[in-house]
């Protein structure tokens, strides 16, 4: 048992889930013989060879869409692309095509696709490099999207996905990348399952609803608020397509209050479906308005001062959660 | 009959088909010429049916450019991929499919492959490996191109054949697959039908190339253009595409200069072209090229061509009839096959919960 | 004064606004030669030559990019994706510089750019000709979304989108091209103005959020509810994003009661933004769970039956009205 | 001194420029010398810093590929459109952007011309038309086109040109945009830099293609392969391109055979190339071979030389000076300009309504 990152974590299961399935193959950009921008593919190419990792060539809508014939003739494509902000030219292959083609066809051809995508801010590299976009992707039914918050996570939503029949967006923060530590045993074959949220902490005053980096952030703020009293229950949602309702709103039905924290901008964000959701499914429980904590409604700036700026912060959080409690 | 006059000495001396067929016996040359006529006579019955209000939706008729799928589709192992665009009837038929399948998917009817949810005159059929096309244009050439590369690293012998129109060729995802296809000598045949219009636009604000076949000079690997309305030089040209596929050596592109008589669709008119283009195109008609070839060949005669229409004739009146005869999908039948796993969290959706739903 | 279809309004509206500026000129597929493939577009190259009215090659994403250098040296851009289906292709133009360029350039170069987008079901063309995508671009700030729901705004927002200095997404609804007839005064240069929405049809007891063609039926539900003396507030957003909270929120403050009514699928649909809006803003002056009417949450089916089925009726928004007034 | 000496003598006689540079006088002849030099100076100057971490993010070194853009651009009028892309430093440098802009985008500074807000190292200026490059690949080629097709229908006499790499080559909006601009003979320079990478991806990955001018084949309209580290050739063959376009012949390709010579981007160690590879490049520096025939030519001498590096010595250090000095911009400086028109409902956000936001 070590202590492993968040990035080699996904490293490791991608090691071992093509192993273990021969049909697997994994393309995108600087993906073989650099092992990844983030390395998170690193060592694939020695092992695996150049059928199965392929380094694309500059092109988006291949890498996503190719998927799709690949998957019909039996293969299980581990799709990567660079910077979840190049995810836009891959759109129409991944909404159009990879999500609907197995309703499409009523089912003749399921879709077992994994497409991994790193995203987030927090790294210095301005609008093209920082963007949090699973929002576009949340009205297309036959996706699957799910964004691993932990280093368990990681590799269990991972494993999940690369072995689920549907198509899965895979988010990967880069911020936690190697912020992130912790153990997971050699040859932990943990399935975190797809579709379903988890408490990660229990409280009774207010829940904090979140994924991916600012999960973490959450954790913190509730650590924070525990020392003035404030228990917080803080829910990982793991999935973000299908979303898993019931442990929202469960959660809700015990505090009544809900602030719902992501990074990607607030207008238009996954935020608003929660909120619906609880709106519309647990009103009654509710006894405060729900609050959104989220990136402002801009593109994502470069420089550090304004960078800093926009990443939603714990005491931001923190001071969210404190003002619904007393509410 | 007039009809069968017409079908042989209607068209000009210069459109008169010689030279061989490569590794075709006579058997096949004959059969190959039913799939040709079934396609023909299949889409005429359909453009009726579409004029007498008996489906509903639009038609894209084919006819005019049969050989250019046909003979291609007709050459495929049942395994071999094709990705079909939305103009490609012969794709279906040249491969074999019952023409059931394809009245069914007219119809959007439960009997058609997808049970009347995808897009009605949209022929495929998954044993057949004819890929559901995309109406979103060349999206099927990426298609194809994956199951190509899914063939090849697989090491299964397999190859894929995708199909597009000129207007086609101007969308970034035909790049992008061509070129992907070129790097990495994938098993495929790409066969663009140069039929001069994308819906109303002429093929000159499609490109400034004169011959499409060009558009392989970009990626690597060999580009011809050839008469898609010639029968046996698209099937010589063809049969050497697939070869070098199955061969390793990569991909082709055949540019098939060919015409479709009708509309972009059967509702549209079609006046942005004149008379004289279709008279044109029209002597240059495929099928009965190619009839009166296999007659000169002693492969066809009179005889032998009225078995053809018949078996034609009843395969068709019998594949209207199980369309007309299979139900229309029930009002919720496409609340299925989402997805593939079961999750809590996902519903279809219910507009009046606690009341009546409809 | 005349009776126009809402389609003969947008025409009009064309050529009107490109007669005053010859800066302006239009692009997209079918659109000279064939006047569009629902005839928008009619007349146009006749009027005003090839060089303005241009028939693009199938290549979304070069229609709506190219716009962006064009209006850098001084046009005024008239994109039209042929389908809104077809737009995702043109998706990364969009969002990540169309939208973007303005904020990017810190004001340097404006984007006076008006992209037209047939969209919607109940014309029986299947998965890819029925699509209602709004939400795609709800998460991108600087980009600006209109929907016309009747023969006024037709012209009113387009003529508003055209001289606008922002990039605007114009949604025509197939469905209400030839349904909708309405007088249109010959020379009418009302400019329906961006950003707001409207308080249709006033009523008491709940409040109907909608646009486009959905709005018109929430409009003949209202008027049959109003026979069993039920008072249904009818809001036509008009401008989706960016949204006008105040008048939802000041309607809501009314009624109590609200319920939102599109055509996309309800995951990640807009409603899901409008019902946040309201969780959050206005919590205390509700006093029913706030409702989505909206698209089943798969693709959009081709047979009629099924298409029928798929499409919000007239009955199930009264009946969703009917019971928030009733909860 | 050795450096001096290096720049005189350090390549193979192969690689020495003959012929004459069309139209150029040499007074020019020597401000593009500056030109080059000044953008390799600037570079290399850029490059100690980022180790010396005085500024955030990252940089792309141009270094070795100077006369791709700096020849082309040097040559335009202000009006004249430029798209560069993520390496393109001398797209600037060459069209006489001040250095001081540059240096104040590489330290994302109040002074860039975007405040700080856009890219490091996207070098751009509104007044200077380089547009403000897109980070996401070949999306300034599409924007280029754009313009290209603005001034035309405008009636106006500019001109377009647009850079990217081999790796761009292969993006979708790389073929849309030749493809529109092939169609409607667009005033536009198309440049590719073939400078063998793409990243960490070697060009045999990127394309079938040895020569990238084969693209053009695709287009219908000329594509040529040069030394894209030959000033002479670069020049002459860029300045029959601009012609071309400026008398409304359409666009050009041209593709530039050069190398970067570090990283793709300064945390980038290149491990994937050989030293060899990276020798062999660097005998063909394109700024050596330039003095020399500006030497060979008696435009430039000794004393010539002194000055002109006095100069740019002197800019780049009042550049440095001007960056250092600029503020970075306000934390919530961002919150501007996202809209050109006012909008009831638009708010940037508010993270904690009625308590202290940050
Ligand atoms: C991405 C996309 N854009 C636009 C359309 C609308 N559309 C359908 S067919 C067609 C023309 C296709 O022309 P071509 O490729 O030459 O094929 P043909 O119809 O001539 O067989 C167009 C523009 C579409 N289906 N998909
Ligand atoms: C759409 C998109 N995909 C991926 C990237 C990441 N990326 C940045 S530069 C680059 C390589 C570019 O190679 P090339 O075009 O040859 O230009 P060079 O860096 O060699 O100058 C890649 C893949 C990007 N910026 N945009
Ligand atoms: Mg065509
Ligand atoms: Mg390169």
């Amino acid at each position: 048992m070590a202590e492993i990152t968040y990035i080699d974590a996904i490293n490791r299961t991608l090691h071992e889930e093509m192993t273990r399935d021969e049909t697997t193959f994994l393309i995108g950009e600087d993906t073989g013989i650099y092992g990844g921008v983030f390395k998170a593919t690193r060592g694939l190419l020695e092992e695996f060879g150049p059928d199965r990792i392929v380094d694309s060539p500059i092109s988006e809508s291949l890498i996503a869409g190719m998927t799709v014939g690949a998957a019909m003739v039996g293969c299980r494509p581990l799709p990567e692309i660079q910077f979840a902000d190049f995810i836009s030219p891959a759109f129409d292959q991944i909404v159009q095509q990879v999500a609907r083609y197995y309703w499409r066809t009523r089912g003749a051809f399921e879709m077992p696709i994994t497409l991994r995508c790193p995203y987030g801010g927090g790294v210095g590299g301005g609008v093209f490099h920082s963007q949090s976009n699973e929002a576009w992707f949340m009205n297309t039914p036959g996706l699957v999207m799910v964004a691993p918050g932990s280093v368990r996570d990681a590799a269990g939503l991972l494993r999940s996905a690369i072995r689920s029949q549907d198509p899965v967006l895979y988010w990967e923060h880069k911020k936690l990348y190697r912020s992130l530590k912790d153990d997971l045993p050699d040859g932990d074959e943990t399935l975190t399952p797809i579709g379903k949220a988890e408490v990660a902490r229990t409280g009774s005053h207010v829940t904090a609803i979140s994924f991916g980096y600012t999960y973490q952030l959450c954790l913190e703020a509730a650590d924070q608020l525990a020392e003035d009293g404030i228990e917080v229950e803080v829910i990982d949602l793991k999935t973000l397509l299908p979303l898993d309702k019931s442990t929202v709103i469960e959660s809700i039905a015990k505090t009544g209050k809900a602030v719902i924290v992501h990074e990607a901008p607030k207008v238009g964000g996954i935020g608003g479906e929660i909120a619906a959701i609880l709106a519309e499914e647990c009103f009654w429980e509710l006894d405060a308005p729900i609050t959104r904590v989220a990136g402002y409604n801009t593109s994502f700036p470069a420089a550090r001062t304004m960078e800093e700026h926009y990443m939603p912060s714990t005491a931001q959080i923190a001071a969210a959660l404190k003002t619904a409690v007393e509410t | 009959m007039a009809e069968e006059q017409e079908t042989q000495f209607s068209f000009p001396a210069k459109y008169r088909l010689t030279g061989e067929m490569e590794g075709c016996t006579d058997e096949r040359k004959l059969e190959l010429f039913e799939r040709l006529l079934k396609t023909r006579e299949f889409d005429a019955r359909m453009r009726k049916l579409f004029r007498q209000g008996r489906f509903e939706g639009t038609f894209y008729s084919q006819i005019g450019q049969e050989a250019c799928d046909v003979v291609i589709a007709y050459q495929l192992d049942k395994q071999d991929f094709v990705g079909p665009s939305h103009r490609d009837l012969g794709a279906s038929t040249g491969k074999g499919v019952p023409l059931k399948y394809l009245t069914a998917q007219v119809y959007n009817r439960v009997d058609s492959p997808d049970g009347g949810r995808y897009t009605a005159c949209h022929y495929w059929h998954p044993e057949f490996w004819v890929m559901n096309p995309s109406t979103s244009i060349v999206m099927n050439w990426i298609a194809a191109t994956g199951a190509a590369f899914g063939y090849k690293m697989l090491k299964k012998d397999n190859v894929a054949v995708a199909f597009c129109g000129d207007g086609a060729t101007a969308h970034g995802d035909f790049h992008e697959a061509c070129n992907f296809a070129g790097v990495h000598r994938l098993p495929i045949v790409y066969v663009v039908q140069n039929n001069l219009w994308a819906e109303s636009l002429p093929v000159a604000l499609t490109t400034a190339l004169t011959d499409l076949n060009h558009r392989a000079d970009a990626y690597g690997f060999p580009g011809v253009s050839i008469d898609g309305n010639d029968v046996v030089e698209t099937w010589n040209t063809t049969r050497e595409a697939l070869m070098r596929a199955r061969s390793g050596a990569g991909p082709t592109l055949i540019e098939m200069k060919t015409y479709r008589w009708h509309g972009h669709s059967d509702i549209d008119p079609a006046d942005y072209r004149s008379d004289d283009e279709v008279a044109h195109w029209m002597e240059r008609d495929p099928i009965p090229r190619y009839e009166q070839y296999l007659r000169e060949h002693k492969v066809l005669n009179d005889d032998a061509l009225v078995e053809v229409r018949m078996r034609i004739e009843a395969e068709i009146e019998e594949a209207v009839d199980f369309a007309e005869n299979s139900p229309r999908p029930a009002p919720d039948a496409y609340q299925s096959h989402v997805y593939a796993e079961a999750y809590p969290g996902f519903e279809f959706g219910d507009r009046n919960p606690g009341g009546a739903n409809g």
